[in-house]
């Protein structure tokens, strides 16, 4: 996957993320738009990388992750659970897929696995969280996306 | 019938089938011990093994095997084998040495029919095929006991006796090298005990070649006691001795005066394609020269 | 109802326990397994049951710490549930074993033979996550049931769930780890853990739904998230179909295409309707599983493989209800059994009143903060201990495999701490009674795995025969005394010569001037006078008071025992000349 | 709180009683009184400058130490050796005795490898593990059991001398 690849799909979990949680919060709804989120990331998987990629099992998933982490910052309650849950669930996709590829030969992606989980656990800090603060956590995110 | 009565009737028969079901029963036992099996079965079952229809392997390209990479390995053994793809023709002498070098059992009909033998060396179209002794050997990892493990001196060694059989390291294999002992073979008398030095395995664990671990500790002692540096270069696995083309060659890779590595520098080295990655000790040898 | 329940469920379970007594008798090979494939149904088994396991803590305990509100005993029946197909889901990795009797191997607890499981395979992992999670279950049903009266037991109640969240999700990630790191290639993928996981809420939710078919109510939400849950399963689906180009059309239809028919409202409307939905749910999930583990189709299902599929339903049926109806004052309350509600309608979160706490001083995590530490704290200890031993046996291992085991570890110290302040300060004289039972069972089996059972002795009779070296390489007159040959030539006359002739070649004078008439001096030039044929053939045959050894000795070990003897009379004569330089050096 | 007390102290008497009978040893001791030919260790060590592999011939280089064969005995009994007053009993006894006088079951496992030889080129004594009880003919009552030996693998036991060999599973089993 290359850079360029890899943040056009941080554009789209970003872009997915503007739809969710709008307007009154419907279960049926939601679980759709999260489920054609999903499908549309496998889609973009397939096409930018090889389905012989073992790397790539896992983008989907993480994409939707991020897309829920994005996504997050405009619920109107309970901001920093829901906030901290999103990035566990990242944090969860990137390890265990981490530790079934480490089987198979693959680097365990050390520095990024670490990068969520300090984000993970710092954000459990914040107080009411400001617009700016909003900002800096998309910054985070998408740093460790890009970056790492 | 009132529901008291169904009830009862119902947890008595839950009862008996569950004591039915205990394994090694007391008075089961010798009663049911059967002949022992004459070594024209073995045979038999060998050519019968060999005539199962089987995929040829896909061998690559693989570097000679160097020291182990991992903690504790010795800097002076590793012990393997080369198989000579050109001198072998698949005579199947070598799967009828291990078996009675490693006192390998005979398998029911009903295995058979499924292609369950238990040889520890089998004809893959037509090429002799053992564990690999991987370096980096993937049922080890998976291995829930520790029974599977490495020794210092690149064997990949079984511990019965700390088998629960969970059948996972089989699972692993790329393979398949492992065979698992369905059967209770000595109460079965599918069982010959050939070798008083190796122990018959118990029903329910996983087995496989050794690389005749029994010559090796015996030599290793033996050595140890008159105080000499311990090379193996006395010993000889079954199936390397019992070659009549001498196509399978036993040796110490780290050691340079081993014939193994005399023959195996000037050939090129094959292994099959899931095991070329892994760091295999047993090797194949075509052309070069 | 409820006793016809319970006959079809005695009927399923009866023909079931005798393919599970054939199976604990025969072994592996009882059920389905071809040269492929060693695992077969009873995994199939263990991971559906232990998927639907996942649903009463998921509507419990996530629900509760989320603020979904749930009928009380709504949620109680799914944790009861959880606890049967649990129960369920034990018994097929142990049975699936072939040495059933050295399960406990697998713990990763050190015997006092200093031999240890290997922590890094997945199974390992899977059973402390079992382990773990069967005990906070337990613990979580009994506060539960308890909170009604007891302010202790509600006080513990939602910090109990907090640590149940992440496990319960962790114990399925760790399953589908079993299949995720293994060179099987049906089995590869790094999406498995959020695969299974979905895959066991899915499941789970389905069992929930038809239990509560059965109770005679339903909850719309639930059945919602149930259809959530099917799209995602499909995509999954897709996803490993687009990965590995094998698509498994009947779990399809089963699992994904069938309870879309929820969205015909007389499906819908209809009791039978809702059964039937949820049942091809449990249908497609579990013929999932069994593709999952046979991917190479096996060899057929036998009549083993149905029995055992029947044993697990009919296990479950029976233990439930049983648990249901005597539990039935402690699950009901005030509320009215088994009554026709159309609808419980779980209220809103927009009902809940919503309170705002500052980062960390929530009343949970104030309750929780300590036994966190203590479990995060013994869980390090424990990674230490492991690294340490596994590097003392020099056993290759990878820090990530570690990861798996913390969960279970922190947890499950975490929920005892919990708990200890109420057992300590607030159990009664029952409650007393059953804990030291407990202790007594927990010690004798740490104690038995600790000490491990002595091995069979081989029975091998030990006699006076039997060689003590094959000799390949005699020494010579030239062979210094510290090579191989000679040490092991020296051995041999230490024990057969060294008695009468001095383990230096001359005189053992404590045994010979007491007893025995004096040997021949055996110098160096009586030695060469003699010759080494004729010494050899005394060895062998015996002179005057020399004993014959002929038989005891081989005639090659004799001749190097002669040889032996002539390099200790040279080292002798060398010595003597030294010393007498030594004395003139001296004078 | 009596009844946690009561619980912690019944946990700990639970498992030191589980690990004494799980792990007992396997023979019971026993002296050497039944063989047909009379025999006393103290006479036949030290005191005449008899190593034990005079008898037990594998002991310090075979796997296996073995026990004497009549001809061992009679390489020495030969001849009448003292005026003791057993020595006739002792001498028609042997004259009656098999060929091999004594045997007995090994207690090792079919899988446990174990080389006296290589323990005594390592600088084992024998009174190492076999302890003092066989000069006073009692046999059997040590421990050997797999603690024992990795103790004295990872070099815990005898630290003065200090041993230490392979603890890896396939040096000794198989």
């Amino acid at each position: 996957m290359t850079p360029l690849m890899s943040s056009l799909a941080c554009v789209m979990a970003l872009a997915q993320a503007f739809f969710l949680w709008r307007g009154k919060i419907r279960l049926l709804k939601e679980g759709l738009l999260l489920f054609g989120f999903f499908v549309i990331s496998c889609v973009f998987t397939l096409l930018v990388g090889s389905p012989n990629d073992p790397q790539l099992e896992h983008y989907p998933l993480q994409m939707l992750a991020l897309c829920l982490c994005f996504s997050t910052t405009s619920l109107p309650r309970y901001r920093r659970r829901y906030l901290v849950m999103a990035q566990a669930l990242w944090f969860w996709v990137v390890l265990f897929g981490g530790i079934s590829l480490a089987y198979r030969g693959i680097e365990f992606p050390w520095a990024r696995a670490l990068a969520i989980l300090a984000l993970c656990c710092s954000s459990t800090l914040l107080s009411r969280i400001s617009k700016e603060m909003e900002f800096c956590l998309m910054v985070f995110w998408i740093a460790i996306w890009i970056l790492f | 019938m009132d529901r008291r009565e169904f009830i009862k009737w119902c947890s008595l028969l839950a009862v008996g089938s569950m004591l039915g079901g205990c394994r090694k029963l007391p008075f089961v036992g010798d009663a049911a011990k059967k002949d022992l099996p004459s070594f024209k079965m073995f045979e038999a079952e060998v050519r019968r093994a060999m005539s199962m229809p089987s995929h040829r392997m896909e061998l690559v390209r693989v570097s000679m095997p160097g020291r182990l990479n991992r903690p504790g390995a010795s800097d002076e053994n590793r012990f393997g084998m080369a198989i000579d793809l050109d001198a072998c023709d698949g005579c199947g002498k070598c799967i009828l040495a291990c078996i009675q070098e490693n006192n390998i059992p005979l398998v029911t009909e009903d295995e058979a029919a499924k292609g369950r033998f238990m040889h520890w060396i089998e004809m893959r179209g037509g090429v002799p095929f053992m564990c690999a002794h991987c370096g980096n050997a993937p049922c080890e990892r998976a291995c829930p006991t520790g029974a599977a493990n490495h020794t210092p001196d690149g064997l990949s060694a079984m511990m019965y006796k700390h088998c629960t059989g969970s059948r996972y390291c089989g699972a692993n294999c790329p393979e398949h090298a492992r065979k698992f002992n369905f059967n209770d073979a000595v109460q079965q008398g599918l069982s010959l005990k050939f070798n008083d030095k190796v122990p018959v395995r118990s029903k329910g664990v996983m087995e496989k070649c050794s690389l005749c671990l029994h010559r090796l500790q015996d030599d290793r002692l033996a050595v140890k006691t008159a105080g000499g540096v311990w090379r193996g270069r006395g010993v000889n696995t079954a199936c390397a001795e019992a070659c009549p083309k001498k196509a399978i060659v036993f040796g110490n890779w780290l050691d340079p005066d081993s014939l193994l590595v005399k023959v195996a520098r000037r050939r090129d080295l094959y292994a099959p394609v899931g095991l070329a990655g892994l760091d295999p000790s047993i090797v194949y040898m075509m052309g070069g020269k | 109802m409820v006793r016809i329940l319970f006959i079809v469920f005695l009927c399923l379970l009866v023909p079931g326990l005798a393919s599970m007594g054939y199976s604990l008798w025969q072994g592996p090979a009882a059920w389905s397994v071809d040269t492929d494939v060693f695992w077969g149904l009873p995994i199939s088994l263990f991971v559906f049951w232990i998927g639907l396991a996942h649903a009463g803590t998921l509507i419990s305990a996530i629900f509760l710490v989320l603020d979904v509100k749930m009928e009380r005993r709504t949620s109680i029946l799914a944790e009861l549930a959880t606890l049967c197909a649990l129960v369920v889901a034990a018994i097929f990795p142990l049975m699936h074993l072939g040495v059933i009797e050295n399960f406990y191997m697998v713990a990763p607890y050190m015997d006092s033979r200093g031999s240890m499981a290997n922590v890094c395979s997945p199974l390992v992992w899977d059973f402390c996550c079992i382990l773990a999670y069967g005990f906070l279950s337990v613990v979580y049903l009994i506060v539960h049931m308890l909170s009604e009266k007891s302010a202790v037991a509600a006080s513990i109640h939602r910090p109990l769930a907090w640590l149940l969240f992440p496990m319960v999700l962790w114990v399925h990630t760790v399953v589908s780890l079993d299949f995720a790191a293994t060179f099987v290639p049906a089995w590869r993928g790094a999406f498995f853990p959020i695969y299974f996981i979905v895959g066991a809420v899915f499941s789970g939710l389905a069992m929930v739904n038809i239990m509560l078919c059965g109770e005679g109510y339903r909850m719309r939400q639930l059945e919602k998230l149930m259809l959530v849950g099917s799209w995602f399963l499909g995509a999954f689906l897709l996803w490993d179909w687009a990965l590995k180009g094998d698509l498994n059309v009947v779990v399809l239809i089963f699992a994904v295409l069938l309870p879309q028919f929820w969205f015909v409202s007389a499906v819908r409307e209809s009791t039978l309707g809702r059964v039937l939905v949820a049942s091809s749910v449990l249908v497609g999930m579990l013929l999932e599983r069994v593709f999952l583990v046979f991917p190479t189709g096996g060899s057929g299902i036998g009549w083993v493989d149905l029995g055992l599929i029947c044993f697990g339903f009919g296990l479950f049926g029976v233990i439930f209800l049983v648990a249901r109806l005597k539990l039935s004052r402690l699950i009901e309350g005030e509320e009215v059994l088994m009554g026709e509600v159309e609808e419980s309608a779980p209220k809103r979160p927009a009902t809940v009143k919503f309170a705002y706490f500052p980062p960390l001083t929530t009343p949970e995590f104030r309750a929780l903060r300590f036994p966190l530490l203590l479990g995060i704290l013994s869980c390090v200890l424990f990674l230490v201990w492991v690294v340490g031993c596994l590097e003392e046996n020099g056993i290759a291992f990878s820090d990530v495999n570690l990861i798996p085991l913390t969960c279970p570890i922190v947890t499950a110290v975490a929920g005892f701490v919990l708990c200890l302040r109420p057992l300590v300060f607030h159990i009664g004289k029952v409650g007393g009674i059953v804990m030291v039972a407990l202790a007594v069972l927990l010690g004798v089996l740490a104690g038995m795995v600790y000490g491990g059972v002595m091995s069979v002795p081989s029975g091998s009779v030990v006699s006076s025969t039997g060689d003590m070296f094959d000799v390949n390489a005699l020494p010579d007159s030239t062979s210094s005394l510290d090579s191989v040959a000679v040490i092991r030539t020296k051995a041999v006359f230490e024990a057969r010569c060294a008695g009468c002739h001095g383990a230096d070649g001359r005189l053992n004078e404590k045994f010979v001037r007491e007893y025995y008439p004096v040997p021949q001096d055996l110098d160096l030039a009586r030695m060469d006078a003699l010759g080494e044929d004729s010494l050899v053939n005394v060895v062998l045959n015996g002179r005057t008071n020399m004993n014959p050894y002929a038989g005891r000795i081989s005639p090659q070990m004799a001749r190097g025992l002669v040889r032996y003897m002539r390099l200790l009379a040279e080292s002798a004569r060398a010595d003597g000349v030294r010393a007498k330089a030594g004395e003139g050096g001296g004078e | 709180m009596k009844w946690s007390l009561v619980a912690i102290v019944a946990l700990l008497c639970a498992f030191f009683l589980a690990d004494l009978l799980m792990n007992r040893v396997a023979e019971p001791t026993r002296r050497g009184d039944g063989a047909a030919v009379p025999f006393v260790h103290a006479m036949h060590g030290d005191s005449i400058g008899l190593p034990c592999s005079a008898c037990h011939t594998g002991a310090f280089a075979a796997a296996r130490a073995y026990l004497p064969s009549k001809a061992d005995c009679m390489d020495c009994h030969r001849l009448p050796l003292t005026e003791g007053a057993g020595i006739e009993a002792l001498d028609s006894a042997l004259a009656k005795a098999p060929g091999h006088p004594w045997s007995r079951k090994s207690s090792l496992p079919e899988h446990v490898v174990f080389h006296h030889g290589v323990h005594h080129s390592a600088g084992v004594a024998c009174a190492d593990c076999h302890g003092t009880g066989y000069a006073k003919d009692v046999y059997g009552g040590e421990r050997f059991d797999m603690r024992t030996c990795l103790d004295c693998h990872r070099g815990k036991t005898f630290r003065d001398k200090n041993f230490k060999a392979a603890v890896y599973c396939a040096a000794c089993h198989r």
